[in-house]
């Protein structure tokens, strides 16, 4: 069935009227980068596209209060690492919005949008997870905030229920001493589907010598993206070591169960976990070194 | 730019500025499809699910009863009187299934409609009844008996005859010189490998689109972005059952082709849509048609053996080289007997050359096809063999390297060629003499060899009352051979390149001109533009004769100026023109040519350094040289361009390119998402070295330059790896996953 | 299905039409408005040869629903010569021979007008960076990046003017 | 006396034999001869028109166009399959 109608409500509210009248037939976009092709390829059914890039909420990026950053769902990458400042207290959040499809994606597509979408390859969700991101769903009950490492539920579902869509992502303030990284591995320098991707948020003490705590978090290596508890507690209150990271590594490719198809072989990708979780603690480590 | 004796031209090296570029960066171009006509209908081709079945029935009535819908088309629309499905020949059974589908994505029918929408709605409503059969997608698998047989009828052509029994191999092809058996015996050095490379697609950006009015006189015009419209219209008159003579193509620019636009897929088809509504019917091909319903290259299995004396001379070559030849009979290994040992004379060769059908679509050409698997097996061989001498592989080279009267292509003696010329300008390069530090990281090199063919061709050349002339042009320009051939049409009438117009004609407007392939048209289409030069001299001779009363066979034309015997009368080509046409009747003349089959042989070299990312498997290309025997640069920045636009789609055959099949015989990666072809961060500048040998069969040394580029990567980028990392690889695509396997960081 | 009335300005003209809810922008620009210049390579936003500017923004034309482009400023290679004056890029590629068949050219110059006034210093690593998203097949992209990076004098010239 | 050599595609009407020594002082005495020879081989080299346009002859390593052209004696005569090769 071809697309029926667009509708672009102005409010919140509005939306969650709209979504309440046309039940499954409707289905919301920002920058509709993955939603587009999937109805013109006829993987999903659509019959009312909602565009919400009209709700002012939803394309608002402001710091909040206590230094944390409120990122409205429909926010387009681009304009993250536009801002100077977004970029030098968030450098991970960077490091995934610049590497989603090529430019010409990042102007449209949103972090709201790639998590939504909740592909298990998602090169957003390793960040906000490991940054400890709260998603703030809308619907007809009011709102609810869910932790984002539970927001994906398989590969390209989620928690969001019939008539719900996601409003903003709340980045908490980065703590004292703390560094994060994100990166993924694909077999082209760009354009790719991660084959494997991993991030890392990391609190050390205050001369940088043990690890506080870490959050880590890996994709492409199982139905969603993972946070990777068992890598965290390896770490917490251990010293900061190419041995403890390798033990990090260690829990993070133990907890990988992934597939093969034809981006990647099951081998590969806990190889790979391996490597990037490696590699992504180090930079961690240095940026906090930084801050 | 290496010169070798080249005599000093005038407009021919230059770079002038390429006319029809303009519209191309403004966008007014006008390609496939651009093309709108009155009336138009949109067609839609719908495609078999399965990849081997037989077709029991097809119902198109609830198609036919869309709003939107004017006619439906199926194999039916394309039998000869008395034909039944089953006898449908190869090439229209390919345009359209007749008794079997033979791959996923094969076209079973077509569907014109008011719009795209309802085209592919009615599409939908075809209920076809199939006869699902095992598929066969291995090359080798396809070879044994008792695989699936793909055609009851085929019979393997042998020297012997052919088989007894139906088969899947269609031809195995022999070659054989001197005793290679006792030779391999004899030599102190034997390397071998079995090496084999998948099916990739030429990957050009525009699908392929046309448009077609059948008018009620018969009289056909096609529209389409096509490789060569002669061929283009000989192959639809056959599918049609319709004589070329009511058939015109006008081709439109093109995007791209490389060898996969030379089939015919869209044009019988619309012609037909539109003999059925009475409308203009434009059928465009998706990304998804593209790759599941054209023409990629065969995947191949490659076994070799290389043998040489201990001081270096090689002595014997066996190989036996299976190509996939995908759903119908095809060539491709027949090609590879044609250029496996071209780059070293070697005096004993045993090559077995199996052309292969599999569940796959009927592969075409892709530029110079099959010579860059042939050479990822021979110059791994070489290299190793190096290795093992403990010399420098480019001596190695060198020291067996073809040469004028060596034995070439099916035996014939080769004329002057290059091949010793640029491995010794690689040698002498500032690449290959800049030492490559650090760890991971590896240089390789490799030669690449492609026949090149004349073939014929015909221009028209109009000389404008102005003095300035317009070239008329039946051979598809690719790369601005608009250009190389005005350029060599102004060198031979002594104009400047600026006074000449060249334009692309239709079917009706210039004689037979052979597809645009084989590297032929600078070279084949160019004799026929100086021929063109040659007889507007000539005529306007004649009429000068006339004008100033003097005979013909002594008026002097030099230098671009005629000039009396005793030199009282002269002027350029300009000022007589304006003479003798301005004031006289209009004046046109033509060139035609047969330019013979083989034009003397492209060879390439090329130098690649790489890093090996040996936690991730990931070779980035750091340093890239390509070298190229290119006779006579005709326009050098247009040369060029064929060496780096060949080296980079080289570059992703090694790495990353392939067809990622499920066992059902579905494409999985029919899209540029995951058919992963480089982008601008996956290569370095591609630097060139031009050596001009020229081509004793061209009037101004020309030799074909755009098929030999693509040969030399895939083995270069191997032996770079191998140097790299330590491990060879003997097959593609060398990805990532491949070289954690190879490097054994992974176990699969 | 109601057709969704679109009031926009497509290269400095004020533009309205009539589209389909699901119809792309590319296939509005190329089927109603005759905008030919964005081309379809690939039409699921891996080939960049669609490439226009939306609201000052590189965009794949063919993940854009037409409808989005209401009230909008769109910017297309037709738009990119001030008449019959090239701009400093079209001349650089057809100086530099930067384009063979041309497929892909007007979606490279579109991208890299609009990076070039973004970055008019931009460097050959961060002008291949921007560019990835568009696939050429003919070039090997050397000359496409040396015909950019000899355009950027001009155009910063012509930026500062 | 020249030796034809028979290209892939023709061998089977040789019954795999590649190189067959033939009599004559032109292509077309050549070519008689060696359909002489090999029965099967009638028209499928040279017909009423010609040469066939799939193929292509070549005396002594020089393509010709005019089968009423001296073959020397003891030349190479290649029969060759017209290839394009995209």
């Amino acid at each position: 069935m071809a697309v029926q109608e667009y509708l672009a409500p102005a409010t919140v509210d509005d939306a969650v009227a709209v979504l309440g009248e046309h039940g499954s037939a409707a289905r919301v976009f920002a920058g509709g980068t993955d939603l587009i092709i999937q109805v013109r390829e006829r993987r999903r059914d659509v019959g009312v596209m909602v565009d919400i890039k009209k709700i002012p909420e939803l394309v608002e990026c402001a710091f909040t209060g206590d230094g944390g950053l409120r990122i409205g769902a429909a926010v387009p990458c681009a304009r993250l690492y536009r801002d100077p400042e977004v970029a030098a207290k968030f450098p991970c959040l960077i490091d995934s919005a610049s590497l989603i499809g090529g430019i010409q994606i990042q102007s449209r597509a949103s972090l709201g949008g790639n998590l939504c979408n909740s592909s298990p390859a998602a090169d957003s969700i390793p960040t906000l997870i490991a940054l400890g991101v709260t998603c703030e769903i809308a619907g007809s009950s009011g709102r609810r905030t869910v932790p984002v490492e539970q927001f994906c539920t398989g590969p390209g579902q989620n928690v969001l229920q019939p008539g719900e869509f996601l409003v903003a992502l709340n980045v908490p303030a980065p703590g004292a001493n703390s560094g994060a990284a994100f990166e993924r591995f694909i077999p082209r320098n760009e354009m790719d589907i991660a084959v494997c991707n991993a991030a890392a948020s990391v609190v050390l003490s205050a001369d940088g010598s043990t690890f506080q705590s870490a959050r880590i978090a890996v994709g492409a290596v199982a139905p969603t993206p993972l946070l990777v508890a068992a890598a965290g507690e390896a770490l917490a209150g251990q010293p900061v070591s190419a041995a403890s990271i390798a033990s990090a590594a260690d829990a993070a490719r133990a907890a990988a169960v992934p597939i093969t198809d034809m981006r990647g072989s099951t081998a590969q990708r806990k190889h790979l976990a391996s490597v990037l979780v490696t590699r992504v603690l180090n930079q961690a480590v240095e940026r906090a070194g930084r801050a | 730019m290496v010169m070798a004796d080249k005599p000093k031209y005038r407009v021919i090296g230059t770079r002038p500025l390429r006319p029809d570029a303009i519209d191309k960066v403004t966008g007014r171009a006008q390609y496939g499809a651009d093309t709108r006509q009155n009336g138009m209908l949109r067609g839609y081709v719908l495609r078999s699910p399965h990849a081997h079945a037989n077709i029991k029935s097809i119902d198109v009535s609830k198609a036919l009863a869309h709003p939107g819908v004017k006619a439906v088309v199926t194999a039916a629309d394309f039998l000869a009187p008395g034909q039944d499905l089953a006898q449908l020949p190869d090439l229209t059974a390919n345009v359209m299934a007749g008794s079997k589908t033979l791959y996923h994505g094969h076209a079973v029918a077509a569907v014109a409609a008011i719009d795209d929408e309802s085209a592919r709605d009615a599409a939908g409503l075809i209920e076809v009844e199939y006869d699902v059969l095992p598929p066969v997608l291995d090359v080798r698998e396809a070879m044994l008996p008792g695989a699936p047989i793909l055609h009851e009828a085929m019979r393997t052509r042998t020297p012997e005859g052919p088989s007894a029994d139906p088969s899947n191999v269609v031809a195995h092809a022999v070659v054989v010189f001197g005793d290679p058996e006792t030779a391999m015996g004899e030599c102190d050095v034997v390397v071998e490998g079995d090496f084999s490379t998948r099916m990739v697609h030429q990957g050009y950006i525009e699908p392929q689109a046309a448009t077609a009015m059948w008018n009620p006189d018969g009289q056909v015009t096609i529209w389409t972005a096509h490789q060569g419209s002669f061929p283009a219209r000989q192959s639809t008159a056959t599918i049609l059952n319709h004589p070329i003579s009511k058939i015109r193509v006008v081709l439109t620019e093109i995007g791209g082709g490389f060898g996969g636009k030379i089939a015919v897929y869209l044009e019988p088809v619309a012609a037909m849509l539109s003999k059925k509504t009475g409308h203009p019917v434009k059928l465009q091909m998706d990304r998804v048609d593209v790759f599941e319903g054209t023409g990629p290259t065969p995947g191949t299995s490659i076994r070799a053996k290389l043998g040489a004396t201990k001081d270096g001379k090689l002595k014997a070559y066996m190989a036996d080289m299976a190509y996939e030849n995908g759903a119908y009979a095809g060539t491709a290994a027949n090609y590879a007997t044609m250029v496996a040992t071209a780059c070293y004379d070697i005096e004993h060769v045993r090559l077995d050359g199996y052309d292969v059908v599999v569940n796959k679509p009927r592969t075409q050409d892709y530029r110079a096809p099959s010579s860059p698997a042939a050479a990822f097996a021979m110059e791994q061989l070489v290299d190793q063999l190096a290795e093992k001498l403990n010399m420098d592989p480019e001596k190695l080279r060198l020291q067996n390297s073809s040469r004028e009267g060596t034995r070439g292509s099916m035996g014939m003696p080769f004329a002057r060629i290059g091949h010793e010329e640029i491995v010794q300008a690689a040698l002498d390069s500032d690449h290959y003499n800049s030492p490559l530090e650090g760890p991971n990281r590896g240089r390789g090199t490799a030669s690449g060899y492609w026949f090149n063919v004349g073939l014929r061709s015909s221009v028209n050349v109009t000389v404008q009352p102005d003095g300035t002339v317009a070239l008329a042009v039946g051979s598809t320009d690719l790369s601005g051979t608009r250009t190389s051939l005005a350029m060599q049409l102004a060198e031979t009438i002594g104009v400047e390149f600026d006074d000449v117009k060249s334009l692309e004609v239709d079917t009706d407007s210039v004689g037979y001109n052979d597809v645009t392939a084989g590297s032929r048209v600078t070279f084949g289409t160019g004799m026929a533009t100086y021929e063109a030069g040659k007889n507007l001299i000539a005529a306007m001779k004649e009429r000068l004769a006339a004008t100033w009363n003097v005979p013909e066979d002594e008026i002097q034309f030099e230098e671009g100026k005629f000039s009396s015997p005793d030199g009282s009368k002269s002027g350029t080509f300009k000022e007589i023109a304006q003479l003798v046409v301005g004031r006289g009747p209009g004046l046109t003349v033509s060139g035609s040519v047969n330019a013979g089959f083989l034009q003397g042989g492209g060879f390439a070299h090329h130098i690649v350094d790489v890093e090996v990312d040996p936690d991730t498997g990931k070779v980035q290309v750091l340093r890239y040289t390509a070298v190229q025997d290119v006779g006579t640069a005709v326009h050098p920045a247009y040369v060029e361009g064929q060496l780096q636009g060949g080296a980079v789609q080289g570059i992703g055959w090694a790495l990353n390119e392939e067809y990622f099949y499920d066992d059902s015989g579905r494409m999985l990666n029919s899209s540029f998402l995951d058919y992963r072809m480089p982008t601008t961060l996956d290569v370095p500048m591609i630097d060139t070295i031009l050596v001009e040998v020229p081509n004793p069969l061209h009037p101004f040394g020309v030799r074909g330059v755009g098929e030999p580029p693509i040969v030399p990567p895939l083995a270069a980028i191997a032996n770079a790896v191998a140097h790299a990392t330590g491990v060879r690889q003997y097959q593609l695509p060398m990805s990532p996953r491949r070289i954690l396997q190879t490097t054994g960081k992974i176990e699969e | 299905m109601s057709k969704h009335h679109v009031i926009t300005r497509i290269n400095g003209e004020d533009i309205e039409f009539l589209t389909d809810p699901g119809t792309s922008l590319l296939s509005a620009l190329r089927d109603q408005l005759g905008l030919t210049g964005a081309k379809e390579g690939c039409n699921n936003g891996n080939c960049g040869a669609c490439n226009v500017v939306l609201n000052g923004e590189l965009v794949n034309s063919c993940c854009v629903l037409a409808v989005e482009v209401n009230g909008g400023e769109l910017a297309t290679i037709e738009g990119v010569a001030n008449g019959d004056d090239l701009h400093p890029l079209q001349q650089s590629f057809i100086n530099d021979a930067a384009l063979q068949c041309g497929i892909c050219t007007p979606g490279f110059i579109v991208a890299a007008k609009a990076l070039l006034e973004r970055e008019p210093d931009a460097d050959e690593a961060r002008i291949r960076h921007w560019l990835a998203g568009n696939l050429c097949r003919c070039t090997g992209y050397d000359k496409i990046v040396q015909a950019v990076l000899d355009a950027a004098p001009e155009m910063r010239a012509a930026a500062r003017a | 006396m020249a030796t034809v050599i028979v290209p892939a595609v023709l061998r089977p009407l040789t019954g795999g034999v590649t190189r067959v020594d033939a009599t004559g002082s032109t292509v077309h005495e050549v070519i008689d001869d060696l359909v002489r020879q090999y029965g099967q081989l009638k028209d499928r080299i040279i017909d009423d028109n010609g040469v066939r346009p799939e193929l292509f002859i070549a005396v002594a390593g020089q393509e010709i166009f005019d089968i009423t052209q001296a073959v020397p004696a003891g030349a190479e005569v290649n029969i060759l399959p017209a290839i394009a090769g995209g």
